[in-house]
């Protein structure tokens, strides 16, 4: 089954004529995504990567029908994007744009409330279902098909857990981005909703770091539900020195709140298994189904 | 981006904001001038950005303009050190100099962007003066809350709620009204983060005047507000962290051994968090980004490799967008030219590992080549004490 | 049963100590209806007509638990209220200031989709459950509890409709005056539909007028919804002259659109008992009962 | 609140937005001098507050400013006869001269508030010109919508699904999205119900220029708009309607012989209606309202009953707020002062009835009592007959 992608998705590109967005199409084509058209305003008309471009999303999608969009577009215009996407129908949208102003991201979010769109990111490598759909920047070869949802704020660490649990031949359901950001679209407790109703997925694993409380309402909505399936959890960060930006936008401990410390103990409390090692992400996950 | 007390006082009073009377020195000789000017007691604030400069010694009452002199000999290059400043301590470089105020009441006033709620929060107190995460915890009950939709901004009826809870009187409750919507317009207008006045004073003459004032801006969205970007203050920035900023580079310095150079913010910080659980401290946090180049990856490398504390160093790469011999070349270039001498222990995975280890293993620098992540961090801890 | 009001609805009254507040504020009492308390900025710990007063609609709900407001605040402010009493988390508002400009509505409506809170006008007589409560500023006397549901863009004319209902005898579960404003709060829809599950209410006039869709969008649900109560419709205004607004700053006919003829055609077209003749009112609806 | 089409293009050239060179004349001789220094043809449009203007003869193109002087001298005082001015027509007291445009493509651009979807819609058509409902009917596929939320205006992107539709090239895209962009603000800051551009001409010059413009502010918002209140045109109202508006009456002339006095303006109009079921015409429609006072009422009285087209009137009154007394006593005065000869039908409920019936009665003046609302109307309509 897999969450939020699978071999029927239609994928529209933001941006698509961009640098960025130009390689990580044609890495997309090759995984089998099935994109469908682009959008670079201004190049409406023209084909590239052998895709239809439109000048708009309601364009692109009265012509070619995507139900998910990726955004490669720079900072300014991203929030932006998003809100076009969401306007033209667009389900699911994927926004890949680091360095968006969090007040931009505060009027997107309540537009896509009046619009009811879901959106991944920003700052985030993406969404995969491996062996069915990819949208997104992470490297493909590294995933493989199984029962193992992902959900994590961070890029390459995300591709760390997936290769450890491929290497222990743990397959992935969906792995899930949700960006790195202060202000983003699906945070852990809407996936693991979706992860729990998803029969593919056997067991999920949360990657956060340190800045915000998605971990601790991840936490209290495992608590409250009854979660029924496993979940492991690794939070970057534990070393992070307060009032300091680590990189990501929403990565900082902010008056004494939001340490990994502090999530870790929550995310314990709910009955998750917490992982102290990053290096042992796979193993944990390989202990916990068996 | 902080920017300090004095710069955003200079915006409030833009807005129409009460602030003390006073200016910024940079010598002792200009403080007691302004001193002289301001005729009565007065107040020397260090202008260093952190909280908690009051409890550090930054902030000091003089009754006469010697006075003002003498303490400002003491606190210009004196180094701070706050909580939030590190041990190293932040150096005094201008004294704001103010007339004190007649006191009847502190206020806490705040404006932030709220991560749960999703918009911006007006925060209040009756209680001013104090941390308001402090406040938080120990007495809830005398905070108040409203969240304002970033597209409307302060609705009427929210600047009463907040007004009445503070029970304001009269012209007072008029003006603080008044203020609350012209720096939620600016909050907004110029992308702040974070806007703080603790406290606002309202004085024996039933006046409001920001005795103090915080602004944090969205660095993401400075692009938009070149006058604002033009404020920063690098003097306390180490000339590697202003190098690294240079190269887009996000380098944080810490206080261990072990240099890391790592592509992505999480796995940045797992690497941090690996080397802690095998007994090791960290030098630094140093993600390389995404987008990196050669030559940024050659400074980074510089940065962190002669770092005297530091007595090895890892680098662990999982190539996505970057790919590992661009990387590599980036060390090796870095390595030959600093004469590396430091054991360098190398976890790379990813887009182009082969060609990267290649290029390593050809450079005949002493890399130290480890597939594993824990053993490669557990050989970088080993390393870093022999 | 009856809707939106019961014997147990705990009334506000925005701006109480207006003139025109206290007036009906004081009817209201007569009439039983549970007034518990009045907001009026800068008099608040006061008291009025024997009611507490407060400075904030907040304070207002935190002391006394009004679950309903009527608001009597000038246009210039209403707007406001109507999001103040949103805001605090009042489940129904009625408004009856007439003139609130209509972009301010529009900003108002958008609040209260955020909110979830329900809105009775503005530039309405307001709601009544006779024998039950009133909130508004219909004459109480005219109105008798029964089994006919009202629901009306008009004040006078409601009254004449109630009146002539009560002289045959037909009480009334509730009778809402929607409002003559171009942007109201419920609309024949939405009180359409609180009907149908209404026990106490076997039938429904709808009284409407030229100008806006919300006799078609009522004839359209009416006709989809195999609308299970018998329902009778007058329009009025079919001699009203085009691009004129006939006293209601909604009730006028644009560019070519809004006129009754054609919202008494489709409402025909749903299966509605037109009434041609507004003497004729109740002697309709009594027929359709019986 | 309709403006004329000259101070409409007054905003637009204040906003930045094109208009054609040109000017305002209230002679013949004024419309001859503006004609000689446009140099060109001219077109001559009769500045009335009506559409349709083209159709009835109000707008003439001048070869020469010989020709302007003429035809200007046929039009001042000329009555046109439009869709929307009734009988009596709309008399012509200013004319604006323009130079005229040469013409590549006629473009529609409205901006309304949308009941129905409850926002601002922003409109266009490729084809200008044309009455937008019209087209609406015949052609929706040329015409496009896009919704608009008041607190955040135009998004970019929604002005480019607009300007991509209209198939606009280059500099033409972009100025189109700034004027629309000027003109949401434009429409939200000043209350508009409705601003239409109709046609926007692309010249061959690849310009936009703004040939006519309409504006509609909302009456409800005038309060904060005294500049914008203060354009209002009361040439064409005839001195009832202004007496009618001082005394906060709403008062509309018809073309019946049956005066309506009624409160309420659904029952002001259920009237009308019953009038014309029992065969009868109203002469007006009149709304005393819920605040009248007694001598709002006499003046409303005064106005329907001299009338010399009224032969009969129908009083309706629901009291509620309002009281019967109080009608009743208004009645009564300006009965007596006008010495009443037609024959008036009252039909009162509500508040206060039998007091003021009692004053009707106690008048001694000739009133018919009914009680009845439908024997009222019948008995008003027969009357109207004698």
């Amino acid at each position: 089954m897999s969450i939020l992608l699978d071999e029927s998705s239609r994928v529209l590109v933001q941006g698509i004529t961009g640098k960025q967005a130009s390689f990580h199409t044609q890495r997309m084509l090759e995984y089998g995504t099935k994109v469908v058209a682009g959008v670079t305003p201004g190049k409406g008309g023209q084909r590239h990567l052998g895709l239809p471009v439109f000048d708009t999303v309601e364009q692109a999608v009265k012509a070619e029908a995507p139900d998910v969009s990726v955004i490669f577009v720079p900072p300014l215009a991203a929030a932006e994007a998003i809100m076009e996407a969401a306007s033209a129908g667009i389900k699911l949208i994927v926004c890949i744009t680091e360095g968006i102003p969090v007040l931009d991201m505060l009027r997107a979010k309540k537009f896509l409330k009046e619009k009811g769109s879901l959106l991944v990111g920003p700052n985030t490598p993406g969404v995969i279902s491996p062996g069915k759909s990819k949208v997104g920047i992470m490297p493909a070869h590294i995933h493989q098909p199984g029962s193992v949802g992902i959900i994590s704020r961070s890029g390459t660490l995300t591709y760390e857990a997936v290769y450890q649990l491929t290497s222990l031949g743990l397959g992935q359901s969906t792995a899930v981005g949700i960006g790195g950001d202060p202000i983003v679209g699906l945070k852990f407790v809407d996936l693991l909703e979706l992860f729990k109703n998803d029969l593919q997925t056997e067991a999920v694993v949360l990657i956060g770091e340190i800045g915000g409380t998605a971990e601790e309402e991840a936490a209290k909505y495992i608590k409250q539900s009854n979660y029924p399936k496993p979940v492991a959890a690794y939070v970057a960060g534990l070393t992070a020195p307060p009032g300091k930006r680590l990189g990501h936008a929403g990565a900082i401990i902010e008056g004494g709140q939001g340490s990994a410390g502090e999530k870790l103990q929550k995310l314990k409390e709910a009955g998750v298994k917490i992982i102290d090692n990053p290096a042992r992400i796979g193993q944990t996950v390989k202990d916990l189904i068996s | 981006m902080l920017i300090h007390e004095y710069q955003a006082k200079e915006f409030l009073k833009h807005l129409g904001i009460k602030i003390p009377e006073g200016g910024v020195a940079e010598t002792p000789e200009k403080v007691r001038e302004i001193a002289e000017e301001l005729l009565v007691p007065v107040i020397l604030k260090s202008q260093v950005l952190s909280g908690g400069r009051g409890k550090a010694g930054g902030i000091i009452i003089a009754r006469n303009p010697e006075e003002a002199e003498a303490s400002a000999r003491n606190l210009f290059g004196k180094k701070l050190i706050t909580g939030q400043s590190g041990n190293r301590g932040l150096t005094v470089r201008k004294i704001l100099v103010e007339k004190t105020l007649k006191i009847k009441r502190e206020i806490y006033l705040g404006l932030t962007v709220d991560r749960r709620n999703e918009g911006v929060a007006a925060i209040v107190s009756s209680e001013g003066g104090m941390e308001i995460e402090e406040l938080a915890r120990s007495n809830p009950e005398l905070i108040k809350k409203e969240y304002l939709s970033p597209e409307t901004g302060l609705l009427p009826f929210q600047g009463r709620n907040l007004a009445y809870f503070l029970e304001l009187q009269n012209g007072a409750f008029n003006t603080f009204i008044e203020y609350l919507r012209k720096l939620t317009g600016f909050f907004l207008s110029h992308d702040l983060k974070l806007l703080e006045i603790n406290p606002l004073i309202l004085t024996e003459e039933d006046e409001l005047v920001a005795a103090d004032a915080k602004m944090d801006f969205d660095d993401c969205s400075l692009f938009r507000h070149p006058e604002i970007a033009a404020l920063e203050d690098l003097s306390e920035a180490s000339p590697q962290e202003i190098e690294a900023r240079h190269f887009h580079l996000n380098y944080i310095k810490m206080d261990g051994h072990i240099g890391c150079l790592v592509n992505g913010a999480g796995l940045a910080m797992a690497t941090m968090d690996i080397i802690k659980y095998f007994g090791g401290e960290p030098a630094n946090f140093l993600d390389i980004g995404g987008g990196v180049t050669e030559e940024a990856v050659s400074k980074a490398f510089e940065i962190l490799i002669e770092d005297p504390q530091v007595t090895s160093a890892l680098i662990n790469i999982f190539g996505g967008i970057v790919r590992c011999d661009l990387v590599a070349k980036g060390i090796v270039a870095s390595a030959r030219k600093v004469s590396l001498k430091k054991p360098v222990v190398v976890r790379m995975e990813g887009t182009n590992v082969a060609e990267g280890k290649k290029i390593l293993e050809e450079s005949g620098l002493p890399f130290h080549f480890v597939n594993n992540f824990e053993e490669a961090a557990r050989l970088a801890v080993a390393l870093s004490r022999t």
